[in-house]
């Protein structure tokens, strides 16, 4: 039981409760970052540390951070995890780090990780904060990966820079650009309405079926 | 399960809310020192590598290299560069000869600011090499400053003075001519603009040619600079 | 035998109408635009056909693909769709692949007018909208203008049209700069005469001058267009010329040049206008027509690119539902305070 | 710019349908003759309905009073027949709506004649006993409103009127019963409105004439006596050239104040008709019990200008013009441009009916509604500078509320604005629902 | 002279922080759906800003130079308190004003924008008088965006957009097209 429970709070933030496509939050580094898969990917990587570092801590010391004092904690500790993720990209791979610029820093401000930890690990046992926080995190970093994807594919007619079609191929630079951003979340959002929508007619047909056939 | 949280009806003393952030800030305090401290030598070891690679390539023939400043007058050699004061560098052969000045220059492009690095060879009054550090040009138009090799080597060889132009691709023809890159137009404009400028501003501040800065061992305080 | 009464409708008056209807204008602006695009045909031959037919192609397209199953014979009758899609091919440039055009024309319908709710509900001009995004994805090939043909040359096609769907086109093989491109990149200017008459490089619509003034005195004849934004935009860029020609007239292009290069008079007269994106109300036009005017020599003068028309009305556009807010109509009867 | 404004004689905006007047322009005022049933609502002015002074079953004189005033802002009603009181009770009125009326069953043998016939020395009375006269005698306004007469004539203290206004302008397409009365009437126009502006104090009176009836406009200005207070002024073919503020605006060149009357700025505004009803009162004793009535439009075979009793079902009056042709969709009470459409031929003709006008399928075709093209043309048809595409954007929305800061209630329903409609949005409709459910929203909640 | 009207321009048209930088998008796409709550957090934001930019110049100049890794806590915890001192000084002063954008200045601290803009200045070296023109140009930008959405989506409110794209999807989309719109700035004042 235990265990489909912590799945249960895994999977949730993958897909049904996804931050970015359900959610709609961190959409700042979303969209500024996923002009490239790997950009993309580098980015949902270090969001990923600070947000399970950051529950992690938290959900630890929950029941020791006074109520009047935890948001001051809670950024200090998610400040801490940034400048830590910050320090290590610029080590191992400046050249990412020198793309993602001033976007690394910024995730302090990302409302998801702020958001998991008031909403979420500072009420829950560790396991549990742990399991929601890698399951945003996997969500957050899910998205960001489709985004990158798509736009680089358009883009720039590559996925992690390995070109996918003849020579000849027309990049789509608005890809690459702000307008892009903007644009492919846009329509991939429609893409989930779309679904929903289509689903809820689903349900409401099968209801209708059954009252029918009752 | 949560209720055990936060529940005191008192609220906690001052006292504690004052200690839990300053414990909170001191172990983060702890980490980030930390961190930095293990990172900082790869990362100074990066970055001094990039900038001697873009140094060399800047200044073909360069073997070593040395930061200088404009300070009193006169430019002289330092460690490490002082908070709003422009630096160049010196490239000099592996026999500590001196051969030119990597100058880094920025202004505004198409889009954002460009930020480059060009050699130059004050005796010749020659531009011999330019690289592009940090641009947001379009991909596929501006980003041609940097990607279009031919365009890279119209500065392998430029005289600047007079003043270098930019003129349409094909029908440059002088020493001082740069041939724009058709389409991006005003990402090369901008190139040659920043380069004038920079020109313009060292110009008088660069020693007359043979009375360089002299290459100094790393390891020399730079008590005696200058000459 | 008693007759029976008639059996009586309660529609309520006003009883009568003007003659004008919706369709009717739009059909009239397709009028308007007849010689222009006649033009466009002598100039650049079958391409023109070719680029614009795709332009409507994709646009009609999107206009079926989208609408309701029920109400997709009444979207495409009132003509708006396919307005959209001529006035997007006579934005574009004649050697431009003509994939490309078909993509325009679809993304200017889909993003510029299904989502917002179909026609009326639109607030930014759904035929630049497309040439926006043509423009930003690919802009090489949107900048690679074409000269015209030379006598006779009518079945020629230009090579660039034939790239296959997602491919490059070849560039290079003959390539001309537009009077705006000329004088910002090279300071030359093109004499007058070819610019009111057409026979210069530029996009298929906007090259003769003369055409599309008159295409523009038919609809103001017609009632269908709000005289104020063509003449708000035309006297600004023609200010606004002069006063930089007082500072250094060997610079900056004169007034007359102003008005005729570019997509000025094509944008001034028929996409400016558009009634949809532009302000219903009188003092909000003259406001709309004004910033689109400085808007535009802003950006070809001090801006980045040549040509700003496209980008000066979307910018307005996106203003016209804060200059309707705040131009209000005084209402009759009290005083000048519009509160 | 102002004089230029003074040079064009009109107002701003407005819009320019085609008159339709030719149809009956030149023909004279004829009288219907006598039919059998008669219906005098009790409600057909503005204000609070008539109190009836008469049983079922009574015999009553053409002329003879048969409802007093219920209040102030309410007239006298007087029999149009000489019959028998058939019945008090609910009948339909030309809403749609049952309201109380008196039904009149005509004398077959009567001469209907009218009784009275006598002259009044108006000059004799006060000003309060003149008021209460027109009060007596049924006069409202007869411009379409239907406004009780003397409600106008008493002007509050502290306010003067200068001059008297008379709206000849009939700017509505199709009618012609102030232009008939003008041609054939002018001596009893001029000694009306010398009657009221006597009264009122003021020192001019202003007949105001749309420049498309140059007839009436030579006749009336051939029966003024040199000498006379009386001024002729041409106006702009435009409508709504005779709603009133427009006429002062065009006449005077002032804006009456929003939610202010013509009495504010030192006018006062009566139709000729309500004219010529006063001089028929005073000088020959008739009190308001008929009206001329303009039949007309593509489905009426013979369309006339008729004096009407009021009262008389709209069927008599059709028959007389030869009945209706077939494929007549609609019937419209006064204007096509303002006028309302009635369900039944039974409906009375009332004192503000002006006229009567029959359309066919052409004209009420369904005409297929497209989404507003915020083209402006609504706005550059408003007389009152209101944003009508913005108050139907807003109703269509149910955003009522939002709508009072775009002043809906200064809406006066013209029309213009879904006259001028490309898109065929039912403006004035949407308008007008908003205002009901505006008016009616506060009473539920109190 | 001309570096800062280039600087200011940059900020505010041609590299807006909303539409190119991808800065402050959660007011931006959650509170611009009403014109004046728009214009008074614009307000306050372009106030906040300020601040922040004379705030990160003297923590450049003064403390980080020496301790670099502390960069990004300082920000934060400066950025945020000084703003709350000031929250509570206007408070005080002018009770108006307070009204007027007093309730948005803690939800401002939080928002990226801001701690973006210390940033970027400081990646770019801004000195005093260049920072605050950066400062005013990105909050006048930010303004400028969020008023021009707001306009868009009141409007957008009273047509017909089918019920499958409300919301956030169309909020970016109008957000695509306006930075679309905006890319007619590009190179604005930076070519002679
Ligand atoms: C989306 C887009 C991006 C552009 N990017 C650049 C750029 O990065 N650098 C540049 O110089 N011009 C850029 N341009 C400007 C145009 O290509 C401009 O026409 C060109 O600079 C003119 O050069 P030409 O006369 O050599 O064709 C861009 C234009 C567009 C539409
Ligand atoms: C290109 C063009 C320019 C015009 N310029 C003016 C003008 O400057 N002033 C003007 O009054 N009318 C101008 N008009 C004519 C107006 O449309 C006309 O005067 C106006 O519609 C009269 O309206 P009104 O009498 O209903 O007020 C112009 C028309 C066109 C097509
Ligand atoms: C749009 C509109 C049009 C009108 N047209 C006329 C008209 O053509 N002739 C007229 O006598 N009254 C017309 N009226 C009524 C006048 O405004 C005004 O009520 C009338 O002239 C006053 O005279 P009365 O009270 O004698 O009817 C119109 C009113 C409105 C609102
Ligand atoms: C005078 C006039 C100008 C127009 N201009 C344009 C235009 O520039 N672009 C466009 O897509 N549609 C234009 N239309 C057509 C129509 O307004 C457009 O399809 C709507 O914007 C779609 O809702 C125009 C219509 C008229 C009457
Ligand atoms: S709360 Fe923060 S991270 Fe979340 S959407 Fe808003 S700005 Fe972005
Ligand atoms: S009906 Fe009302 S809104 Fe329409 S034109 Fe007349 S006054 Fe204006
Ligand atoms: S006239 Fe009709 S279509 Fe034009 S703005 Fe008014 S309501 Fe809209
Ligand atoms: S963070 Fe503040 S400003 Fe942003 S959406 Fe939430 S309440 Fe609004
Ligand atoms: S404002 Fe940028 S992440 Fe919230």
């Amino acid at each position: 039981m235990k265990k489909n429970e912590s799945y249960e709070e895994f999977i949730k933030g993958v897909w049904r409760d996804n931050p970015v496509f359900a959610q709609v939050l961190g959409m700042c580094p979303m969209l500024a970052v996923t002009n490239s898969a790997i950009n993309a990917v580098a980015m949902g990587m270090a969001t990923f540390f600070v947000l399970v570092g950051s529950s992690f801590l938290v959900s630890s010391f929950r029941n020791w951070i006074p109520k009047q004092v935890r948001i001051s904690c809670f950024i200090i500790i998610i400040a801490t995890f940034v400048t830590i993720a910050d320090y290590t990209l610029l080590a191992l791979v400046p050249k990412v780090h020198k793309e993602l610029g001033a976007f690394i820093p910024l995730i302090v401000a990302n409302c998801l990780i702020l958001g998991r930890q008031e909403a979420f690990a500072s009420r829950y046992p560790t396991r549990l904060a742990v399991m929601d926080a890698l399951g945003m995190a996997a969500g957050f970093l899910l998205a960001l990966f489709s985004l990158g994807a798509v736009r680089e594919i358009l883009g720039d007619g590559a996925l992690f820079g390995v070109k996918l079609f003849s020579e000849n191929f027309e990049p789509w630079v608005i890809m690459i650009l702000p307008p892009g951003g903007f644009l492919t979340l846009g329509v991939i959002l429609l893409f989930f309405n779309w679904i929903k929508f289509k689903k809820d007619e689903f349900l409401e047909d099968v209801a209708e079926a059954e009252r029918s056939g009752n | 399960m949560n209720t055990r949280v936060n529940n005191e009806t008192s609220g906690p003393s001052s006292m504690r809310l004052v200690l839990t952030l300053a414990i909170a800030g001191l172990v983060s305090g702890i980490a980030i020192i930390g961190i930095y401290e293990s990172t900082l030598p790869t990362i100074t070891a990066n970055k001094a590598r990039e900038l001697r690679e873009a140094v060399f390539k800047v200044l073909p023939g360069v073997g070593q290299m040395q930061a200088l400043v404009y300070r009193d007058d006169e430019l002289v050699v330092v460690e490490s560069q002082g908070k709003d004061e422009p630096v160049i560098y010196g490239g000099y052969d592996e026999s500590g000869e001196f051969v030119g000045y990597a100058i880094p220059a920025a202004g505004p492009g198409f889009q954002d600011t460009i930020a480059i690095l060009y050699g130059y060879i004050p005796g010749d009054k020659l531009v011999v090499g330019m690289e592009v550090l940090e641009s947001r040009e379009t991909p596929g138009l501006g980003d041609k400053i940097y990607k279009d090799l031919e365009f890279v080597a119209e500065f392998s060889a430029l005289s600047v003075e007079p003043e270098i132009v930019s003129v349409k691709k094909g029908t440059g023809s002088n020493p001082n001519e740069v041939d724009s890159i058709t389409g991006a137009t005003i990402s090369s404009k901008a190139i040659v603009r920043i380069i004038n400028e920079a020109h313009t501003a060292w110009a008088t501040k660069l020693p007359a040619p043979g009375s360089e800065p002299a290459m100094q061992v790393a390891e020399t305080a730079s008590t005696e600079a200058g000459q | 035998m008693k007759k029976r009464d008639p059996e009586l409708l309660l529609f309520h008056a006003p009883l009568l109408r003007q003659g004008m209807t919706t369709p009717k204008a739009m059909r009239d602006v397709l009028v308007a635009l007849a010689p222009a695009t006649v033009a466009s045909v002598w100039f650049f031959g079958l391409s023109a056909i070719l680029v614009l037919g795709s332009c409507i192609g994709g646009a009609v397209a999107a206009e079926w693909l989208f609408a309701d199953r029920k109400a997709r014979g009444e979207s495409l009758r009132d003509a708006s769709g396919l307005l959209t899609g001529l006035l997007l091919g006579l934005t574009l440039p004649p050697g431009l692949p003509l994939w490309m055009a078909f993509l325009g024309g679809f993304i200017g319908i889909a993003l510029g007018k299904v989502i917002w709710g179909g026609l009326g509900h639109n607030l930014f001009n759904p035929a630049l909208l497309g040439r926006a995004f043509l423009l930003a994805t690919f802009p090489i090939a949107m900048t690679t203008w074409v000269p015209t043909l030379a006598d006779g040359g009518f079945l020629q096609i230009y090579p660039g049209n034939l790239a296959l769907p997602f491919m490059q086109a070849q560039v290079d093989a003959m390539s001309a700069a537009t009077p705006l491109g000329m004088l910002k990149f090279e300071q030359e200017v093109t004499p007058l005469a070819g610019l009111v008459f057409g026979n210069v490089s530029g996009s298929l619509g906007e090259t003769s001058g003369l055409l599309l003034l008159l295409g523009g005195l038919y609809l103001w004849l017609r009632r269908d267009l709000d005289w104020r934004i063509p003449v708000s935009i035309l006297l600004t860029v023609v200010l606004f010329s002069a006063c930089l020609g007082f500072f250094d007239d060997a610079r900056f292009p004169a007034p007359l040049f102003s008005v005729f290069s570019g997509g000025l008079l094509l944008g001034a007269i028929y996409m400016a206008t558009d009634p949809v994106t532009s302000p219903v109300t009188p003092k909000g036009a003259w406001i709309f027509g004004i910033g689109t005017g400085v808007l535009v020599m802003l950006i070809r003068v001090f801006g980045g690119l040549p040509e700003g028309v496209m980008y000066a009305i979307l910018l307005m556009n996106a203003a016209t539902p804060l200059i309707d807010r705040y131009t209000q109509p005084r209402v009759f009867g009290r005083g000048d305070d519009p509160e | 710019m102002k004089v230029l404004r003074r040079l064009r004689r009109s107002f701003e905006h407005g819009v320019h349908p085609s008159h339709h007047k030719e149809q009956t322009g030149n023909l004279p005022i004829q009288r219907v003759p006598f039919g059998k049933n008669y219906i005098m609502p009790l409600g057909q002015h503005i204000g609070v309905p008539a109190r009836a002074v008469v049983t079922a079953g009574e015999r009553v004189q053409r002329g003879q009073l048969i409802a007093e005033p219920g209040g102030f802002v309410s007239t006298g009603l007087h029999s149009p027949v000489t019959g028998t009181i058939r019945e008090i009770g609910d009948f339909r009125g030309v809403d749609g709506r049952f309201a109380p009326a008196i039904a009149i069953e005509a004398d077959a043998f009567a001469t209907q004649q009218v009784d009275a016939g006598t002259r009044i020395d108006w000059q004799a009375l006060s000003l309060e006993e003149f008021i209460e006269a027109v009060q007596m005698a049924g006069i409202v306004g007869m411009g379409g409103a239907a406004f009780p007469a003397h409600v106008k004539l008493s002007v509050p203290d502290g306010v003067t009127i200068k001059h008297l206004l008379i709206n000849g302008a009939e700017c509505e397409p199709y009618l012609t019963t102030d232009h008939r009365l003008m041609l054939e009437r002018p001596e009893a126009l001029l000694e009306g409105a010398e009657i009221m502006r006597q009264k009122l104090g003021a020192e001019e009176t202003i007949i105001g004439i749309e420049a498309n009836k140059p007839d009436a406009i030579e006749i009336v200005r051939k029966h003024i006596q040199p000498g006379d207070p009386v001024r002729v002024v041409p106006l702009k073919v435009k409508y709504p050239q005779g709603a009133e503020k427009m006429m002062i605006k065009t006449v005077f060149d002032v804006e009456v104040p929003a939610g202010q009357l013509p009495r504010d700025v030192g006018v006062n505004v009566n139709n000729v008709g309500t004219i010529v009803a006063v001089a028929d009162y005073f000088l020959r004793g008739v009190p308001l019990i008929e009206r001329v009535v303009t039949v007309a439009g593509p489905g009426v075979t013979y369309p006339a200008n008729l004096i009407v009793p009021l009262g008389t079902p709209v069927r008599d009056v059709v028959k007389f013009c030869g009945g209706l042709k077939p494929g007549t969709r609609e019937i419209i009470m006064g204007g096509p441009m303002m006028g309302r459409p009635i369900a039944s031929l039974d409906v009375p003709i009332l004192k503000g009916c002006s006229g009567v006008l029959v359309f066919t399928e052409e004209q009420t075709a369904r005409r297929k509604e497209y989404p507003c093209i915020s083209c402006g043309r609504c706005l550059e048809a408003c007389p009152y500078f209101l944003n009508p595409s913005r108050l139907a954007r807003l109703s269509k929305s149910r955003m009522f509320d939002e709508m009072k800061a775009y002043n809906v209630f200064d809406c006066v329903e013209c029309g213009c604005c879904t006259f001028a409609c490309p898109s065929n949005i039912p403006i004035v409709q949407l308008i007008r629902t908003a205002k009901d459910d505006l008016a009616h929203r506060k009473e539920p909640e109190a | 002279m001309e570096n800062l009207l280039w600087v200011f321009v940059s900020a505010v048209l041609v590299n807006n922080f909303v539409l190119t930088y991808f800065l402050g998008l959660c007011p931006f796409l959650g509170v611009s759906n009403s014109l004046e709550t728009s214009a008074r957090l614009g307000l306050a934001t372009t106030f906040v800003m300020l601040v922040t930019a004379v705030c990160a110049w003297i923590l450049n100049t003064y403390v980080l130079i020496h301790a670099p890794y502390l960069r990004l806590i300082c920000f934060i915890v400066v950025i945020a308190s000084t703003v709350q001192f000031i929250e509570m000084l206007i408070k005080k002063l002018s009770p108006a004003l307070f009204r007027a954008m007093g309730i948005f200045l803690p939800l401002i601290t939080t928002n990226c924008a801001i701690l973006g803009l210390a940033i970027f200045a400081t990646n770019r070296g801004y000195g005093f008088w260049e920072g605050i023109v950066y400062a005013l140009g990105a909050g006048i930008g930010f303004t400028l965006a969020l008023v021009l959405l707001a306009g868009l989506r009141e409007e957008a409110e009273l047509s017909s957009i089918p019920k499958l794209i409300q919301g956030t999807a169309m909020n970016l989309i109008i957000a695509g097209i306006l930075s679309m719109a905006f890319m007619g700035f590009a190179g604005l004042f930076s070519s002679t």
